[in-house]
């Protein structure tokens, strides 16, 4: 399937669901597509539906509250899809370690693909991220 | 809590060979408080500390968190400590305990509350720490003999002290 | 300070443990005389609805409201003390401020504190949710189950 | 039915033409708008990246809907697409009629709405249903002024209804853009097609940030990227349409295939330029604006063609 | 009549966060609107109570990410109350200086938006086309983009370098001149006025009954603002307007925004002129904090947000209370919100600027058993460190 | 002269209806169903050639016509097929005395369509709104007697004006005959202009035009539904319309101003029933106004003096009984199932009664005219009937047509919009909880829709070749009227066929790259409970409340408009005179009817 993939790798649609996150990254994240970072020249483009979706840039600590419905948008996305988390939270809970609400163990509630990590991290940084990813479907 | 006083035996609890983290507290406001180290800070700064003039743990502290009272005693701020332990290794005699110096403070409140409701209360520190070394005593006055000496108004440390012995109390 | 003397004074013998610092003013009130202070404040002062916090201590349940008058910037802070801790009960201010709902819900949500009259007294936060829930459980009034 | 008709539908200006052009109109429109936004915008095949991409995800069938109905539902509004693209199509560029009128044109564009409210609502999705209501408003919204300026050529061509008859009075007599009815029925045209093809300002039945794309919500995968091929589509199909109607066709020779693209593409960007300076309006707002604003328009456009002008 | 429900959320494109409302409609209009929060509910002020003050500053900072300064701000502000704590003139001028910086892009960003959530792209990518240069003053100042981490108890963590002052300057003339092209490109725009002009109005009364703080407030007619009524910082040095609009309908609340903006440029400038002079330390060092307990409040972009300490004489707090403006501003919707098409309803839920992050902190529960945490990648760096310290103390 | 096939074709039915007083149950479906079929075969004999007129005592009583053939098919037709749903599933209660009125109501409308003398012309019609009411009266509802009457003093009180009518006619023309066929009148005096006035209230109050319409939708909420489907749906519709025919064609020479105040009122029908239509939130009240709402193309048609238009206005009237009677028939069948046509309560059935959708789908994309189905043809035949018509006149009176044809496209438009929200509302949408047991409809229901259904596709496919050339044109020609050219381009089979190559080059294309999987509903991740679901009943509320729509509408349900409404109130006196004659018996119903020409004539 590699010209598929290269397709696929041309046209992103990302979902983003933001899991009790601080919001700061998902502000980033819209900043992508604004003038200075403007990443529809990959290809990529948000979506509201997760239906449409073949990446779901994944946000925040999941709290228990979020979790069940975390893990059921990912089972409804049409695969392929690719779940990034964006930010510390995804990747090592950032200061919410602690809490008692979040979930332990993130990757029983979604399989993350991948990680970037930074706390929210800079733009520049997911589109590396995406490009990395890019140059993963592209073989 | 009256005449009451906590008597922590130091040497008994070098003894008994338990690592203080395993005596617990009740102090209900912070997750994880070790209460014990904070008594156990208050001690060792109290007797087993030198007091030296140039103190090289104050010299040593990057943060400027160590600093001498009027009395002499070294006092730790804790909105300025970061825990880095340096100062534990400057100081030649070995004074410090690692790990009671922490970054973040723990507190003992003395179990003053439980006190007023009951007067025979035990202290989960007591229950917890190996019998005899900390105990629930009543005392009015220091016990210099048996190197009993007070900190504070609620505090009793059992410990060979500098201090005494160089009589600078 | 024009306000807050009067007001010291009309509730003189309502109130206690006050402590006055810098434009904050924190003082006890039973939980009786707790609605008539809190409609001087609002009504009469015309002060704000800030927040409340909940707290537990080692014997009871307290609640803390911190109510602002926008015009000096002086901060009322009537504490509502439960002795019961197991089942704190106190007056809901609703009928006073709408605001406070959400306020008095989440209290309730944490603390477990049921207010008298408040419209809709449900879990705010994490109440629904079972796993929630039974992690609340788990970490409220352990230390009642202590002793 | 000529052999040749298989060819105006699926090749030439039918469904290979129309989908080819729509994709890179569809580029068009989304570099305009970056540009508009001081963006790069996307590579000129992203659109065809797209469309393939969304061929090859999987198809999420909600359990509780009309299956079938979901998944025939973009299929049926592609061959009415290709159908009425191939129609006008041969009209612009052959002066030939494929079997159908003005007026089956106009009753064949709302098969295009039934079925995306057919297939949102199928879902049994509260927003697909929403969307699926606003749809319909939005239809009724612009029918009745597009009626009105459908009859303008119709009147101006001397009571004529075949497409390659209304075509030839303009050769005749000159594009009706040139005449005040034609010219204000052309404008309110725009906007007719703008509300057809639901771009903002009537973007509401797929109001993003209210209705999640409202009908298409649920639709993953090949159906989903025949409903946005659809979408693209019209944008060559409703140009061509106003160019037939108003701008005189297309003169293929010479000079003229320039003239032509230029109509075209200026019909196209004026589009595009409305969709970016405007907020969304309300679909009551809409209902209000054509029904009382442009419809009165419309008939102006009917009296001054009756009397001659 | 028959009941239609639409469920808003918890992932719905209209805010960035998970949210959930449930509408009760007639047709197109909203009879009836139930909130439910907590999706973001992480614990905060549970877990501030493990930390220490400086940690729970970069704690609260990350309650949430778009103002960012509004909650550390606030918490020093209660912290300093504890102890009355002063602070050195420089550090004053530069916390306000980041507070308003923050303001414009936290407006900028609230533009961008609402202009996404009614359809109309090309405010957005203007709108935050212009926040980026804003992003970039920050990084100049403090080194990131966002979560600046400059606020310590007693001061600041980092100072304004003398010499980046000019620049910022006139980059902060950029902005206001292109601001005010937008601001004027929004408000002649009759089709964008006839959108949102009477839409979702929160009547006065209804803003004092729901308690309602900041812009959503300050639009019905209230003028309520923390930095005048208990000026803290440099608030108190510098000049400038409370605006206050009266009608309280979302054309209103971006009027006022935008305005606002101005005002903060014009607060940025008086502060970068006073750095530019003042020469005094950035942070007053405090050695401990007492017991006892204090309320700081700051004008975040979306109103007061409130923090509530009380200390034990550690380094932690024992309660950490944190009220965030949109907590008393989301209720307003059950009274703003009623009677109106959906498609009003939803830009007057975007119009309070609603940020779940900050509803949703919250609460400590008291534990005795010290019943261990589960984590993960943070748990084995410390069991590292851990193992690192006892071999070093084995040697 | 006994044997005389017309005469059987009502004798027959006539007869099963009697009979199946004494007969049980089982055994008068069947003699229904046997009566029915002679007919079929009497009007295979007739079409063959066999139809000899029958006079009685040397009077015409009943002739063969184009016209009445014409409308003779299509009465067995749909009777037929309705009679097959009503098969099973008529409630039980009811049974006997419907299957004792179907047969008779197929009779009487035989004899007026067969009638060549007035008289017997007049008093078919009187009886077959006769069974109208008796069918209102056995609706369940508590409104339905009071339904029933208003029916029947509408249809009653026109039937007065239609006798005064025909006497004025006979007394203007100074004949002694009474054929039908010989009255031809030019409209030149006053008298002759009342008389068509009568004739046109008659013909609209049958059919279910504006004014007089306003019995239609009652009647389909309150009557059982079968018989909606079977009179206002379908035969009083080809009835009223006959007479339409017959006073345009035979009865009155018709001038321009004529032609186009009946082409206004066919607008006006259209448009004003189909806005009422659009915000009814019950089932059958809706199907009931769009049969007042078609009727308006027909009358546009029918009375624009286009033959064009014409021949549309007839195909309509044909595809209108077809696809309306699918309509109601269907939506017999989800109330069968669900006992109710409620649209809130309704939701999501088209999962579980998959045939009935589609061809409810069917008969909705037919009546709102999407091509290729028979609705378009039809209703395109008359827009360029009108169009061409528009092309000819004064540009005054060209704008008036052109206002009537935008109108009239519109009202097409705002069909749509409400059958969407129909199926919508029935067979769309979320499904709430209590249906989830619901079943398909029986065998004999859904073969009756499909054959309905086939019957739309075909002639909306197949229109030129079979029902125009075959039926109507000969009709029409008979009438000394021939059909032009098209004015337009439209090959239903061609369009049919390059749809079809698209949609299969699609749907290839998905079959060759599908993955399917079946999952939830998405709603942002939040449960898909039952309360979230829209009705779509809602659908036109921004409508309804637009400026001076609001009032109208306010007024229209305050009955406003309703001529029953506001008449009962002035001839309450006089009506409560009528009740107390109504027994519901024939003889004294029949002796009105010739008490009040006597006096009539006596008058005169
Ligand atoms: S250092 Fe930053 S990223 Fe790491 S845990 Fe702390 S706040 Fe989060
Ligand atoms: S930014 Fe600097 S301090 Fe922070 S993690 Fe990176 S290297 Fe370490
Ligand atoms: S990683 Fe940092 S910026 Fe991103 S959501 Fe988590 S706390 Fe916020
Ligand atoms: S006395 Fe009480 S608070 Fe102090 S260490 Fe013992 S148990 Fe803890
Ligand atoms: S801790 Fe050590 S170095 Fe410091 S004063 Fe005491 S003995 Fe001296
Ligand atoms: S551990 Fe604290 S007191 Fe010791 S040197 Fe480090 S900062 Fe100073
Ligand atoms: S403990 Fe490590 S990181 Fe912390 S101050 Fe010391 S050397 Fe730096
Ligand atoms: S007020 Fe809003 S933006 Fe500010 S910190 Fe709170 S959630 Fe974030």
């Amino acid at each position: 399937m590699g010209w598929y993939n290269k397709r696929l790798a041309k046209s992103i649609w990302v979902f983003h669901m933001s899991a009790s996150p601080c919001n700061n990254c998902d502000i980033e994240i819209l900043d992508l597509l604004t003038p200075k970072y403007d990443i529809e020249r990959l290809g990529i483009k948000l979506v509201g539906s997760v239906r449409h979706a073949d990446v779901i840039l994944l946000s925040g600590v999941i709290n228990q509250k979020v979790a069940p419905r975390v893990k059921k948008i990912y089972e409804q996305a049409a695969k392929p899809c690719f779940v990034v988390g964006v930010g510390t939270c995804p990747s090592g809970g950032c200061c919410f370690n602690d809490s008692y609400n979040i979930v332990e163990k993130r990757e029983d509630v979604i399989p993350i693909d991948m990680y970037i990590p930074g706390c929210p991290p800079k733009p520049e940084a997911m589109i590396e991220g995406v490009a990395k990813l890019i140059g993963v479907l592209n073989g | 809590m009256g005449l009451k006083k906590l008597l922590i035996d130091i040497p008994a609890l070098i003894d008994s060979g338990i690592s203080a983290e395993e005596i617990e507290c009740e102090y209900i406001y912070h997750r994880k408080n070790h209460g014990a180290f904070s008594l156990l800070e208050i001690a060792e700064f109290a007797s087993y500390c030198r007091q030296c003039k140039d103190a090289f743990c104050v010299a040593a502290c990057p943060k400027d968190a160590l600093e001498h009272l009027e009395s002499g005693v070294i006092k730790r701020w804790n909105m300025r400590c970061v825990g880095c332990k340096s100062c534990v290794l400057a100081c030649p005699f070995g004074t410090i305990f690692p790990e009671v110096i922490n970054y973040i403070s723990a507190n003992c409140d003395f179990c003053i509350n439980q006190f007023e409701a009951d007067p025979d209360f035990q202290p989960l520190c007591v229950k917890t720490a190996p019998p005899n070394t900390l105990k629930i005593v009543a005392m009015v006055n220091e016990d210099k003999k048996n190197h009993v000496y007070f900190c504070g108004e609620n505090v009793a440390v059992k410990s060979p002290s500098w201090r005494m012995k160089e009589e600078r109390v | 300070m024009d306000k807050k003397e009067k007001f010291l004074q009309k509730f003189e013998s309502k109130i206690e443990k006050i402590i006055d610092k810098h434009e904050r003013l924190y003082f006890n009130v039973k939980n009786e005389d707790f609605l008539e202070v809190v409609n001087h404040l609002i009504n009469d002062l015309g002060c704000r609805l800030s927040t409340a916090t909940g707290m537990e201590t080692y014997h009871h349940v307290e609640v803390l409201y911190h109510f602002s008058h926008d015009e000096s910037g002086q901060y009322f802070c009537p504490r509502v003390i439960m002795p019961d801790k197991n089942n704190p009960t106190m007056n809901s201010i609703t009928q006073l401020v709408i605001g406070a709902e959400w306020i008095e819900r989440e209290i309730h949500d944490f603390w477990g504190v049921n207010f008298i009259g408040h419209p809709r007294l449900e879990p705010l936060m994490i109440g629904d949710h079972p796993k929630g829930a039974e992690r609340k459980n788990q970490f409220r009034f352990k230390r009642v189950e202590h002793e | 039915m000529k052999p040749e008709f298989v060819f105006y539908l699926l090749v030439f200006p039918g469904l290979l033409f129309t989908s080819v052009l729509g994709l890179l109109i569809g580029w068009v429109d989304r570099k305009v708008t970056a540009r508009f936004t001081y963006r790069v915008g996307p590579p000129l095949f992203q659109n065809f990246n797209d469309f393939f991409k969304l061929l090859g995800k999987e198809t999420i069938i909600v359990k509780e809907g009309v299956h079938s109905l979901f998944i025939v539902a973009p299929f049926i509004a592609f061959g009415v697409m290709v159908l009425i693209s191939a129609i006008i199509g041969t009209a612009l560029f052959y002066q030939y009629d494929l079997g159908a009128d003005i007026i089956v044109v106009m009753y064949l564009l709302m098969i295009y709405s039934v079925m995306i409210i057919l297939g949102g609502a199928s879902t049994g999705n509260v927003y697909s249903s929403v969307g699926a209501g606003r749809e319909i408003k939005l239809l009724l919204a612009d029918e009745l002024a597009f009626i009105l300026i459908c009859l303008v050529p119709i009147i101006k061509s001397g009571y004529q209804i075949k497409l390659d008859s209304i075509l030839m009075a303009q050769v005749t007599n000159g594009a009706f853009i040139g005449s005040f009815s034609g010219l204000i029925a052309f404008i309110i045209g725009i906007l007719c097609i703008q509300a057809k093809m639901a771009l903002t300002p009537f973007s509401i039945p797929e109001a993003e940030t209210e209705l999640v794309e409202g009908p298409l919500m649920e639709y993953s995968g090949p159906p989903l990227a025949f409903w946005k091929l659809n979408q693209l589509m019209m944008y060559v199909a409703f140009p061509f349409l106003l160019i037939l109607l108003f701008w005189g066709g297309f003169e293929l020779i010479g000079i003229g295939i320039l003239w032509a693209v230029l109509k075209y593409l200026s019909i196209v960007v004026l589009m595009i330029i409305i969709k970016n300076t405007n907020p969304r309006i309300r679909i009551d707002t809409a209902l209000h604006f054509f029904w009382k604003i442009a419809t009165p328009l419309a008939f102006i456009a009917i009296i001054l063609a009756v009397f001659g002008y | 009549m028959n009941k239609n429900v639409i469920p808003v959320g918890p992932f719905h494109p209209l805010l960035e966060e998970a949210e959930y409302f449930t509408l009760t409609v007639d047709g197109e209009t909203v009879v009836d609107i139930e909130l439910d929060i907590g999706w973001m509910h992480r614990g905060h002020e549970f877990i501030s109570e493990q930390k220490t003050f400086t940690q729970s500053i970069f704690l609260v900072e990350r309650i949430c990410g778009i103002c960012s300064t509004s909650h550390p701000l606030a918490l020093v502000h209660a912290i300093e109350d504890v102890d009355n704590i002063e602070i050195p003139e420089r550090a004053a001028y530069i916390r306000t200086l980041i507070g308003e910086l923050e303001r414009i892009h936290s407006h900028l960003l609230w533009l961008g938006l609402a202009g996404h959530f009614i359809g109309y792209d090309t405010v957005w990518m203007w709108a935050w086309k212009y926040r980026e240069p804003v992003l970039e003053m920050f990084e100049v100042i403090s080194g990131n983009r966002n979560h600046y981490g400059m606020m310590r108890v007693g001061g600041v963590s980092k100072d304004v370098e003398p010499a980046k002052i000019s620049e910022l300057a006139k980059n902060l003339d950029m902005i206001q001149t292109k601001l005010e092209m937008i601001a004027k490109a929004v408000n002649d725009d009759p089709v964008l006025k006839s959108r949102l002009k009477g839409v979702g109005v929160l009547t006065k009364q209804a803003a004092i009954d729901f308690c309602a703080v900041g812009p959503t407030s300050r639009a019905s007619g209230i003028p309520a603002d923390v930095r005048k009524t208990d000026p803290k910082d440099a608030y108190g040095m510098v000049d400038f307007k409370v605006i206050v609009l009266q009608n309280g309908d979302v054309y209103d609340k971006l009027v006022l925004r935008v305005l606002e903006t101005f005002e903060s440029i014009k607060i940025v400038k008086q502060c970068l002129d006073k750095l530019a002079e003042n020469n005094s330390p950035i942070l007053n060092d405090i050695k401990e904090i007492k017991p006892g307990e204090g309320i700081g409040r700051y004008e975040a972009p979306r109103g007061e947000v409130f923090h509530y300490v009380r200390t034990d004489g550690t380094n932690r707090p024992i309660r950490h209370k944190v009220r965030a403006p949109s907590y008393v501003n989301i209720p307003t919707f059950q009274a703003s919100c009623k009677g109106i098409p959906i498609a009003d309803a939803l830009i007057t839920l975007a119009a309070v600027d609603p940020c779940y992050c900050c509803t949703e902190r919250s609460l400590k529960f008291i534990d005795i058993n010290h019943d261990p945490l589960k984590y993960d990648l943070l748990k084995i760096s410390r069991e590292k460190t851990e193992s690192f310290r006892r071999q070093i103390n084995g040697l | 002269m006994v044997y005389n096939n017309l005469l059987l074709l009502i004798f027959i039915p006539l007869a099963a209806g009697i009979i199946n007083i004494i007969l049980p149950r089982v055994i008068a479906k069947l003699s229904a169903v046997v009566s029915l079929c002679i007919n079929f075969y009497l009007i295979y004999l007739v079409y063959l050639g066999d139809n000899a007129p029958f006079a009685f005592f040397d009077t015409l009583i009943l002739s063969f016509s184009q016209m009445g053939f014409f409308s003779l098919i299509f009465i067995q037709l749909l009777s037929f097929i309705i009679l097959f749903f009503s098969l099973k599933g008529v409630e039980s209660s009811i049974e006997k005395m419907f299957f004792i009125l179907y047969p008779l109501t197929v009779a009487f409308c035989n004899g007026v369509v067969l009638s060549n003398h007035v008289f017997s012309f007049l008093i078919f019609w009187g009886l077959s709104g006769l069974t109208l009411y008796l069918f209102g009266l056995l609706g369940k509802t508590k409104e339905a007697p009071k339904t029933a009457k208003k029916t029947f003093i509408i249809i009653g009180g026109s039937d007065a004006l239609l006798i005064m009518g025909f006497v004025i006619i006979w007394l203007l023309k100074g004949t002694t005959s009474w054929s039908i066929f010989e009255l031809k009148t030019a409209l030149d005096n006053p008298a002759s202009i009342i008389a068509l006035t009568f004739l046109l209230i008659a013909a609209f109050a049958k059919a279910g035009g504006f004014p007089f319409h306003t019995w239609v939708p009652d009647f389909a909420l309150d009557a059982p539904i079968e018989s909606a489907a079977f009179l206002p749906a379908s035969l009083d519709k080809l009835l009223g319309i006959y007479l339409l025919t017959l006073m345009v064609t035979i009865l009155f020479e018709i001038g321009l101003l004529v032609n186009m105040i009946i082409i206004s009122l066919g607008t006006l029908t259209v448009i004003t029933a189909v806005m009422m239509a659009m915000n009814q939130h019950n089932g059958k009240k809706l199907l009931g106004y769009h049969a007042v709402s078609q009727v308006g193309y027909m009358i546009m048609g029918i009375g624009s003096g286009s033959a064009l238009a014409f021949a549309g206005g007839l195909f309509h009237l044909v595809n209108h009984t077809i696809y309306k009677s699918d309509l109601f028939l269907t939506l017999g069948s989800v109330e069968k199932q669900t006992k109710t046509a409620e649209l809130d309560n309704l939701g999501g059935l088209g999962k579980k009664m998959p045939i009935t959708f589609v061809m409810a789908l069917i008969g909705a994309l037919s009546i709102s005219g999407i091509p290729p189905f028979n609705g378009f043809f039809s209703k395109w035949m008359i827009y360029q009937g009108l169009i061409e018509k528009a092309a000819l006149l004064q540009p005054v009176y060209q704008l008036w047509l052109l206002v009537c044809i935008i109108l009239a496209v519109f009202g097409s438009a705002l069909t749509l919009a409400s059958f969407m929200k129909f199926l919508h509302a029935i067979y769309l949408g979320r499904r709430p909880k209590i249906y989830d047991d619901v079943k398909e409809a029986p065998i004999n229901q859904w073969l009756a829709t499909s054959a309905l259904s086939l019957l739309c596709i075909g002639f909306g496919i197949f229109a030129l070749r079979f029902p125009l050339s075959k039926i109507i044109f000969p009709a029409i020609e008979s009438n000394g009227i021939i059909v032009p050219e098209f004015l337009g381009l439209y090959i239903p089979q061609l369009i049919v066929m390059l749809f079809l190559i698209g949609f299969i080059v699609g749907m290839g294309i998905y079959l060759f790259t599908k993955k399917v999987r079946y999952d939830e509903v998405y709603l942002g991740g939040s449960e898909p409970l039952e309360k979230f679901r829209v009705a779509g009943t809602e659908f036109y509320n921004e409508i309804r409340n637009m400026k001076p729509l609001k009032t109208i509408y306010d007024m229209a349900e305050k009955k406003y408009f309703d001529i029953y409404e506001m008449g009962s109130k002035s001839t309450f006196a006089l009506s409560r005179v009528l009740q107390k004659g109504h027994p519901g018996q024939l003889q004294l119903y029949i002796l009105y009817i010739i008490i009040g020409l006597l006096v009539f004539i006596a008058l005169i």
